[in-house]
Protein backbone atom coordinates (compact mmCIF):
# COMPACT_ATOMS: atom_id res chain seq x y z
CA UNK A 1 0.00 0.00 0.00
CA UNK A 2 0.94 4.23 -0.77
CA UNK A 3 0.02 6.80 1.32
CA UNK A 4 -1.63 9.99 0.31
CA UNK A 5 -1.55 12.99 2.29
CA UNK A 6 -3.75 15.89 1.44
CA UNK A 7 -2.40 19.09 2.90
CA UNK A 8 -4.65 22.51 3.42
CA UNK A 9 -8.29 22.85 1.79
CA UNK A 10 -7.46 19.27 0.78
CA UNK A 11 -7.73 17.56 3.74
CA UNK A 12 -11.89 18.92 3.65
CA UNK A 13 -11.99 17.67 0.05
CA UNK A 14 -10.76 14.34 1.51
CA UNK A 15 -12.42 14.44 4.56
CA UNK A 16 -8.90 13.65 6.05
CA UNK A 17 -5.38 14.15 6.30
CA UNK A 18 -4.22 10.52 4.88
CA UNK A 19 -5.14 7.53 3.00
CA UNK A 20 -4.19 4.51 2.27
CA UNK A 21 -4.12 3.19 -1.82
CA UNK A 22 -2.83 0.57 -3.28
CA UNK A 23 0.07 1.02 -5.71
CA UNK A 24 0.35 1.85 -9.25
CA UNK A 25 0.69 4.49 -11.58
CA UNK A 26 -0.92 7.71 -10.18
CA UNK A 27 -3.99 7.63 -12.80
CA UNK A 28 -4.88 4.48 -12.15
CA UNK A 29 -5.21 5.81 -8.29
CA UNK A 30 -6.80 8.73 -8.64
CA UNK A 31 -9.86 7.09 -10.44
CA UNK A 32 -10.63 4.98 -7.66
CA UNK A 33 -11.20 7.93 -5.34
CA UNK A 34 -14.25 9.82 -5.05
CA UNK A 35 -14.66 11.97 -8.02
CA UNK A 36 -14.59 15.59 -6.28
CA UNK A 37 -11.17 14.53 -4.91
CA UNK A 38 -9.70 13.58 -7.67
CA UNK A 39 -11.09 16.45 -9.44
CA UNK A 40 -9.13 18.54 -6.78
CA UNK A 41 -6.23 16.40 -6.83
CA UNK A 42 -5.65 16.90 -10.39
CA UNK A 43 -5.69 21.05 -10.16
CA UNK A 44 -2.98 22.49 -11.81
CA UNK A 45 -1.79 24.49 -9.24
CA UNK A 46 -1.64 21.24 -6.92
CA UNK A 47 1.88 20.64 -6.43
CA UNK A 48 2.92 16.70 -5.87
CA UNK A 49 5.94 15.56 -3.39
CA UNK A 50 6.58 11.84 -3.63
CA UNK A 51 8.59 10.77 -0.46
CA UNK A 52 9.47 14.09 0.24
CA UNK A 53 10.60 15.45 -2.74
CA UNK A 54 9.02 17.49 -5.47
CA UNK A 55 8.26 16.22 -8.26
CA UNK A 56 7.38 18.47 -11.87
CA UNK A 57 6.00 15.50 -14.28
CA UNK A 58 2.87 13.99 -12.58
CA UNK A 59 2.37 11.28 -15.42
CA UNK A 60 5.55 9.86 -14.47
CA UNK A 61 4.64 9.02 -11.03
CA UNK A 62 4.03 5.60 -10.36
CA UNK A 63 3.29 4.34 -6.58
CA UNK A 64 4.82 1.60 -4.85
CA UNK A 65 4.60 0.02 -1.32
CA UNK A 66 5.23 2.38 1.28
CA UNK A 67 5.76 5.38 -1.38
CA UNK A 68 3.74 8.74 -0.02
CA UNK A 69 2.33 10.96 -2.27
CA UNK A 70 1.68 14.77 -0.92
CA UNK A 71 -0.84 16.74 -2.44
CA UNK A 72 0.27 20.71 -2.26
CA UNK A 73 -2.06 23.44 -2.77
CA UNK A 74 -1.14 26.81 -3.08
CA UNK A 75 0.82 27.85 0.09
CA UNK A 76 -0.73 30.67 2.38
CA UNK A 77 1.73 30.86 5.45
CA UNK A 78 3.15 33.52 8.11
CA UNK B 1 29.39 35.09 3.55
CA UNK B 2 31.27 32.77 5.52
CA UNK B 3 28.61 29.40 5.55
CA UNK B 4 30.29 28.54 9.13
CA UNK B 5 28.04 31.58 10.67
CA UNK B 6 25.33 28.79 11.88
CA UNK B 7 21.86 29.88 11.23
CA UNK B 8 19.25 28.69 13.84
CA UNK B 9 16.16 28.23 11.93
CA UNK B 10 13.14 26.32 13.92
CA UNK B 11 9.60 24.74 13.49
CA UNK B 12 7.72 24.49 16.81
CA UNK B 13 4.35 23.49 17.00
CA UNK B 14 4.14 24.91 20.80
CA UNK B 15 3.68 29.12 21.43
CA UNK B 16 7.31 30.73 22.29
CA UNK B 17 8.37 33.20 24.08
CA UNK B 18 9.39 35.67 20.80
CA UNK B 19 11.52 38.72 23.41
CA UNK B 20 13.18 35.77 25.43
CA UNK B 21 13.93 34.33 22.10
CA UNK B 22 15.04 38.01 20.48
CA UNK B 23 17.58 38.68 23.60
CA UNK B 24 19.39 35.43 23.73
CA UNK B 25 19.63 35.91 19.79
CA UNK B 26 21.29 39.44 20.62
CA UNK B 27 23.46 38.32 23.48
CA UNK B 28 25.71 36.11 21.16
CA UNK B 29 25.40 38.90 18.61
CA UNK B 30 28.69 40.89 20.28
CA UNK B 31 30.72 41.67 17.13
CA UNK B 32 27.28 43.00 15.28
CA UNK B 33 26.42 46.70 15.06
CA UNK B 34 22.69 45.89 14.60
CA UNK B 35 20.24 43.59 14.40
CA UNK B 36 17.14 43.78 12.49
CA UNK B 37 13.96 41.96 13.23
CA UNK B 38 10.93 40.99 12.68
CA UNK B 39 8.02 39.35 14.79
CA UNK B 40 4.61 38.41 13.14
CA UNK B 41 1.61 37.80 15.53
CA UNK B 42 -2.15 36.66 15.30
CA UNK B 43 -3.72 40.42 15.37
CA UNK B 44 -6.41 41.00 17.87
CA UNK B 45 -9.20 43.14 17.01
CA UNK B 46 -9.94 41.36 12.81
CA UNK B 47 -12.52 39.13 14.27
CA UNK B 48 -10.13 36.48 14.08
CA UNK B 49 -10.85 33.77 16.90
CA UNK B 50 -8.35 31.22 16.30
CA UNK B 51 -5.37 30.55 13.46
CA UNK B 52 -3.76 27.38 12.18
CA UNK B 53 -1.54 26.51 9.96
CA UNK B 54 -0.07 23.34 9.28
CA UNK B 55 3.34 22.28 7.34
CA UNK B 56 3.99 19.33 5.45
CA UNK B 57 7.31 17.53 7.58
CA UNK B 58 9.55 16.38 4.64
CA UNK B 59 9.38 19.84 3.36
CA UNK B 60 8.86 22.67 5.46
CA UNK B 61 11.56 22.82 7.63
CA UNK B 62 14.40 21.54 5.11
CA UNK B 63 12.62 24.80 2.89
CA UNK B 64 13.35 27.25 5.75
CA UNK B 65 16.88 25.72 6.81
CA UNK B 66 16.97 26.22 2.40
CA UNK B 67 16.07 30.02 2.30
CA UNK B 68 18.41 30.77 5.53
CA UNK B 69 21.03 29.46 3.55
CA UNK B 70 20.26 31.65 0.69
CA UNK B 71 19.80 34.72 2.42
CA UNK B 72 23.42 33.82 4.28
CA UNK B 73 24.73 33.91 0.62
CA UNK B 74 23.22 36.92 -0.12
CA UNK B 75 24.43 39.06 2.58
CA UNK B 76 26.90 39.08 5.57
CA UNK B 77 25.40 38.05 8.01
CA UNK B 78 27.22 37.70 11.53
CA UNK B 79 23.57 35.30 12.45
CA UNK B 80 20.29 34.51 11.69
CA UNK B 81 17.10 33.56 13.36
CA UNK B 82 14.15 32.00 12.19
CA UNK B 83 11.23 30.36 13.91
CA UNK B 84 7.98 29.45 12.80
CA UNK B 85 5.20 28.43 14.55
CA UNK B 86 3.18 25.95 13.20
CA UNK B 87 -0.12 24.44 15.23
CA UNK B 88 -3.14 26.23 16.30
CA UNK B 89 -2.88 30.13 17.63
CA UNK B 90 -4.96 32.39 19.54
CA UNK B 91 -4.78 36.22 18.89
CA UNK B 92 -1.65 37.85 20.50
CA UNK B 93 0.56 34.63 19.79
CA UNK B 94 3.51 34.90 17.98
CA UNK B 95 3.58 32.88 14.62
CA UNK B 96 7.19 34.16 13.08
CA UNK B 97 10.68 35.91 14.32
CA UNK B 98 13.43 36.40 11.85
CA UNK B 99 16.49 38.42 13.72
CA UNK B 100 19.45 38.86 11.29
CA UNK B 101 22.63 40.95 12.96
CA UNK B 102 25.52 41.95 10.72
CA UNK B 103 28.03 44.59 10.90
CA UNK B 104 26.22 46.98 8.43
CA UNK B 105 22.64 48.07 9.02
CA UNK B 106 21.29 47.78 5.25
CA UNK B 107 22.59 43.89 5.21
CA UNK B 108 20.56 43.12 8.63
CA UNK B 109 16.73 44.99 7.07
CA UNK B 110 17.59 43.31 3.92
CA UNK B 111 18.19 40.00 5.40
CA UNK B 112 15.20 40.20 7.86
CA UNK B 113 13.05 41.65 5.05
CA UNK B 114 14.17 39.06 2.23
CA UNK B 115 13.51 36.02 4.63
CA UNK B 116 9.80 37.38 5.62
CA UNK B 117 8.82 37.79 2.00
CA UNK B 118 10.35 34.11 1.05
CA UNK B 119 8.45 32.63 4.26
CA UNK B 120 5.61 34.69 3.78
CA UNK B 121 5.47 33.57 -0.19
CA UNK B 122 7.16 29.88 -0.56
CA UNK B 123 7.11 28.37 2.85
CA UNK B 124 5.26 25.20 2.91
CA UNK B 125 2.46 26.25 5.24
CA UNK B 126 -1.35 26.24 4.63
CA UNK B 127 -3.48 28.55 6.75
CA UNK B 128 -6.81 28.55 8.54
CA UNK B 129 -8.88 30.90 10.33
CA UNK B 130 -11.30 30.46 12.71
CA UNK B 131 -14.56 33.41 12.30
CA UNK B 132 -17.90 33.15 13.98
CA UNK B 133 -16.72 29.55 15.18
CA UNK B 134 -16.11 28.33 11.44
CA UNK B 135 -12.53 27.41 9.88
CA UNK B 136 -11.76 28.22 6.71
CA UNK B 137 -8.70 27.43 4.72
CA UNK B 138 -6.87 31.07 3.48
CA UNK B 139 -5.61 31.78 -0.29
CA UNK B 140 -2.41 33.22 -0.72
CA UNK B 141 -2.30 36.75 -1.71
CA UNK B 142 -1.31 38.22 -4.69
CA UNK B 143 0.37 41.23 -2.23
CA UNK B 144 2.88 38.28 -0.86
CA UNK B 145 3.96 37.51 -4.47
CA UNK B 146 4.90 40.74 -5.21
CA UNK B 147 6.84 41.17 -2.29
CA UNK B 148 8.60 37.88 -2.93
CA UNK B 149 9.55 38.68 -6.77
CA UNK B 150 11.07 42.70 -5.47
CA UNK B 151 14.50 40.28 -5.26
CA UNK B 152 14.14 38.06 -8.17
CA UNK B 153 16.11 40.85 -9.92
CA UNK B 154 18.31 41.64 -6.93
CA UNK B 155 20.40 38.58 -7.88
CA UNK C 1 -2.08 57.66 9.28
CA UNK C 2 -3.99 58.83 12.27
CA UNK C 3 -1.74 61.21 14.68
CA UNK C 4 -3.52 59.58 17.41
CA UNK C 5 -1.13 57.06 18.04
CA UNK C 6 1.59 58.16 20.37
CA UNK C 7 5.25 57.57 19.36
CA UNK C 8 7.58 56.93 22.23
CA UNK C 9 10.82 59.16 21.49
CA UNK C 10 13.46 58.86 24.20
CA UNK C 11 16.99 60.17 24.63
CA UNK C 12 18.78 58.22 27.44
CA UNK C 13 21.83 59.07 29.37
CA UNK C 14 22.02 56.03 31.15
CA UNK C 15 21.69 52.32 29.60
CA UNK C 16 18.72 50.64 28.91
CA UNK C 17 17.76 47.23 28.33
CA UNK C 18 16.64 46.70 24.92
CA UNK C 19 15.53 43.35 24.96
CA UNK C 20 12.64 44.50 28.00
CA UNK C 21 12.02 48.07 25.85
CA UNK C 22 11.07 45.94 23.01
CA UNK C 23 8.96 43.25 24.58
CA UNK C 24 7.22 46.48 26.47
CA UNK C 25 6.48 47.74 23.07
CA UNK C 26 5.37 44.53 21.41
CA UNK C 27 2.65 43.77 24.70
CA UNK C 28 0.92 47.01 23.95
CA UNK C 29 0.42 46.35 19.97
CA UNK C 30 -2.18 43.41 19.89
CA UNK C 31 -3.48 45.13 16.68
CA UNK C 32 -0.48 45.31 15.01
CA UNK C 33 -0.42 41.83 12.70
CA UNK C 34 3.79 42.86 13.19
CA UNK C 35 6.57 44.57 14.22
CA UNK C 36 9.78 45.25 12.47
CA UNK C 37 12.59 46.56 14.60
CA UNK C 38 16.46 47.39 14.77
CA UNK C 39 18.85 47.32 17.40
CA UNK C 40 22.50 49.04 17.10
CA UNK C 41 24.80 48.28 19.58
CA UNK C 42 28.36 49.24 20.13
CA UNK C 43 30.18 46.45 18.66
CA UNK C 44 32.88 44.32 20.19
CA UNK C 45 35.98 43.20 18.29
CA UNK C 46 36.89 46.65 16.16
CA UNK C 47 39.16 47.85 19.09
CA UNK C 48 37.25 50.33 20.38
CA UNK C 49 37.34 50.45 24.33
CA UNK C 50 34.50 53.33 24.40
CA UNK C 51 32.22 55.11 22.50
CA UNK C 52 30.56 58.55 23.46
CA UNK C 53 27.53 60.48 21.65
CA UNK C 54 27.03 63.98 22.77
CA UNK C 55 24.07 65.92 22.28
CA UNK C 56 22.47 69.24 22.32
CA UNK C 57 19.73 69.57 24.83
CA UNK C 58 17.22 72.18 22.34
CA UNK C 59 18.19 70.25 19.43
CA UNK C 60 18.48 66.57 19.67
CA UNK C 61 15.16 65.30 21.61
CA UNK C 62 12.41 67.83 19.41
CA UNK C 63 14.75 66.48 15.93
CA UNK C 64 13.97 62.74 16.81
CA UNK C 65 10.17 63.69 17.56
CA UNK C 66 9.51 65.91 14.26
CA UNK C 67 11.26 62.15 12.85
CA UNK C 68 8.74 59.98 14.52
CA UNK C 69 6.04 62.27 13.16
CA UNK C 70 7.05 62.40 9.49
CA UNK C 71 7.59 58.27 9.86
CA UNK C 72 3.98 58.09 11.05
CA UNK C 73 2.79 59.85 8.75
CA UNK C 74 4.63 58.64 5.74
CA UNK C 75 3.65 54.72 6.89
CA UNK C 76 0.54 53.37 8.52
CA UNK C 77 1.56 52.65 12.27
CA UNK C 78 -0.17 50.95 14.81
CA UNK C 79 2.93 52.18 17.08
CA UNK C 80 6.53 53.72 16.81
CA UNK C 81 9.30 53.48 19.59
CA UNK C 82 12.82 55.22 19.06
CA UNK C 83 15.10 55.55 21.95
CA UNK C 84 18.57 56.63 21.34
CA UNK C 85 21.57 56.77 24.15
CA UNK C 86 23.65 59.48 24.58
CA UNK C 87 26.49 59.55 26.62
CA UNK C 88 29.28 57.17 27.19
CA UNK C 89 29.26 53.61 26.33
CA UNK C 90 31.13 50.31 25.88
CA UNK C 91 31.10 47.42 23.68
CA UNK C 92 27.77 45.10 23.84
CA UNK C 93 25.77 48.45 25.61
CA UNK C 94 22.40 49.49 22.83
CA UNK C 95 22.87 52.59 21.14
CA UNK C 96 19.84 52.88 19.40
CA UNK C 97 16.24 51.15 19.19
CA UNK C 98 13.65 51.62 16.80
CA UNK C 99 11.16 49.72 16.28
CA UNK C 100 7.12 50.39 14.11
CA UNK C 101 4.06 48.31 14.67
CA UNK C 102 2.24 47.88 11.81
CA UNK C 103 -0.88 45.89 10.35
CA UNK C 104 1.53 45.15 7.31
CA UNK C 105 4.65 43.99 7.17
CA UNK C 106 6.23 46.42 4.57
CA UNK C 107 5.00 49.55 6.54
CA UNK C 108 6.76 47.67 9.82
CA UNK C 109 10.17 47.43 7.74
CA UNK C 110 9.90 50.49 5.82
CA UNK C 111 9.18 52.97 8.76
CA UNK C 112 12.00 51.61 10.72
CA UNK C 113 14.73 51.96 8.34
CA UNK C 114 13.70 55.17 7.48
CA UNK C 115 14.24 56.16 10.97
CA UNK C 116 17.34 54.68 11.14
CA UNK C 117 18.64 55.65 8.54
CA UNK C 118 17.66 59.07 9.28
CA UNK C 119 18.75 59.12 12.72
CA UNK C 120 22.34 58.46 11.54
CA UNK C 121 22.43 61.21 9.20
CA UNK C 122 20.35 63.94 10.76
CA UNK C 123 19.87 63.77 14.05
CA UNK C 124 22.00 65.74 16.39
CA UNK C 125 24.56 63.36 17.68
CA UNK C 126 28.51 64.05 17.54
CA UNK C 127 30.22 60.82 18.40
CA UNK C 128 33.50 59.86 19.45
CA UNK C 129 35.47 56.62 19.71
CA UNK C 130 38.22 55.61 22.05
CA UNK C 131 41.21 53.74 20.94
CA UNK C 132 44.46 52.64 22.26
CA UNK C 133 43.39 55.08 25.11
CA UNK C 134 42.72 58.16 22.79
CA UNK C 135 39.22 59.48 22.10
CA UNK C 136 38.96 60.76 18.79
CA UNK C 137 35.72 62.41 17.08
CA UNK C 138 34.36 60.55 14.43
CA UNK C 139 33.67 62.61 11.17
CA UNK C 140 30.37 61.74 9.16
CA UNK C 141 30.17 58.72 6.92
CA UNK C 142 29.24 59.31 2.70
CA UNK C 143 27.25 55.90 3.17
CA UNK C 144 25.16 57.83 5.66
CA UNK C 145 23.88 60.69 3.68
CA UNK C 146 23.28 57.94 0.46
CA UNK C 147 21.30 55.76 3.00
CA UNK C 148 18.92 59.03 3.98
CA UNK C 149 18.71 60.15 0.20
CA UNK C 150 17.10 56.99 -0.74
CA UNK C 151 14.25 58.06 0.96
CA UNK C 152 14.11 61.64 -0.78
CA UNK C 153 12.03 60.60 -3.90
CA UNK C 154 9.57 58.54 -1.93
CA UNK C 155 7.82 61.43 -1.10
CA UNK D 1 26.53 88.29 28.66
CA UNK D 2 25.52 85.13 25.93
CA UNK D 3 26.39 81.72 25.84
CA UNK D 4 28.24 79.86 23.02
CA UNK D 5 28.55 76.48 22.95
CA UNK D 6 30.77 74.62 20.93
CA UNK D 7 29.68 70.76 19.92
CA UNK D 8 31.38 67.48 19.13
CA UNK D 9 35.07 68.34 17.79
CA UNK D 10 34.75 72.24 18.45
CA UNK D 11 34.98 71.49 22.24
CA UNK D 12 38.39 70.26 21.85
CA UNK D 13 39.23 73.39 20.12
CA UNK D 14 37.89 75.61 22.57
CA UNK D 15 38.92 73.92 25.41
CA UNK D 16 35.90 73.24 27.09
CA UNK D 17 31.59 72.68 26.00
CA UNK D 18 30.89 76.55 26.62
CA UNK D 19 32.41 80.35 27.04
CA UNK D 20 30.76 83.01 28.34
CA UNK D 21 31.29 86.58 25.93
CA UNK D 22 29.81 89.69 25.77
CA UNK D 23 27.07 90.82 23.43
CA UNK D 24 27.27 91.77 20.13
CA UNK D 25 27.35 90.86 15.99
CA UNK D 26 28.80 87.42 15.50
CA UNK D 27 31.43 88.65 13.51
CA UNK D 28 32.07 91.25 16.31
CA UNK D 29 32.31 88.03 19.36
CA UNK D 30 34.79 86.17 16.63
CA UNK D 31 37.31 88.42 16.47
CA UNK D 32 37.87 88.47 20.56
CA UNK D 33 38.22 84.44 20.34
CA UNK D 34 41.68 82.63 19.59
CA UNK D 35 42.35 82.96 15.69
CA UNK D 36 42.47 79.19 15.59
CA UNK D 37 38.83 78.85 17.47
CA UNK D 38 37.24 81.09 15.19
CA UNK D 39 38.60 80.04 12.12
CA UNK D 40 37.08 76.35 12.83
CA UNK D 41 33.84 78.08 14.02
CA UNK D 42 33.79 80.10 10.81
CA UNK D 43 34.21 76.92 8.61
CA UNK D 44 30.91 76.41 6.08
CA UNK D 45 29.96 73.08 7.10
CA UNK D 46 29.16 74.51 10.99
CA UNK D 47 25.61 75.35 11.51
CA UNK D 48 24.48 77.76 14.41
CA UNK D 49 21.38 77.51 16.52
CA UNK D 50 20.79 80.56 18.37
CA UNK D 51 18.71 79.77 21.46
CA UNK D 52 17.61 76.19 20.05
CA UNK D 53 16.33 77.11 16.51
CA UNK D 54 18.64 76.99 13.56
CA UNK D 55 19.74 79.97 12.02
CA UNK D 56 20.67 80.50 8.18
CA UNK D 57 22.29 83.58 7.94
CA UNK D 58 25.08 84.11 10.32
CA UNK D 59 26.06 87.33 9.23
CA UNK D 60 22.34 88.95 11.03
CA UNK D 61 22.85 87.55 14.32
CA UNK D 62 23.65 89.78 17.33
CA UNK D 63 23.85 88.33 20.39
CA UNK D 64 22.19 89.95 23.69
CA UNK D 65 21.91 89.48 27.16
CA UNK D 66 21.39 85.54 27.91
CA UNK D 67 21.16 84.51 24.01
CA UNK D 68 22.81 81.09 23.89
CA UNK D 69 24.46 80.32 20.71
CA UNK D 70 25.07 77.01 19.61
CA UNK D 71 27.99 75.88 17.04
CA UNK D 72 26.94 72.20 15.19
CA UNK D 73 29.76 70.41 13.34
CA UNK D 74 28.47 67.87 11.15
CA UNK D 75 26.54 64.94 12.92
CA UNK D 76 27.84 61.87 13.31
CA UNK D 77 25.36 59.80 15.33
CA UNK D 78 23.91 56.14 15.90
Amino acid sequence: MAKLVFLGRLEDVAGGAEREVPGGPLAGVLVTLESDLAAALSADRIRLALNGTLVSDRNAIVLGDGDELAFLPPVSGG
Amino acid sequence: MPSSVLADVRLLTESFDAGAELARFTAAQVEAGGIASFLGQVRAGGGVEALELRHYGPLTLPGMEALAAEAQRRWTLEGLLMIHRSGEMVPGDPIVLVAAAARHRRDAFAAAEFAMDHLKSESWFWKREKVGGQWSWIEPRPVDFEDKRRWDAAG
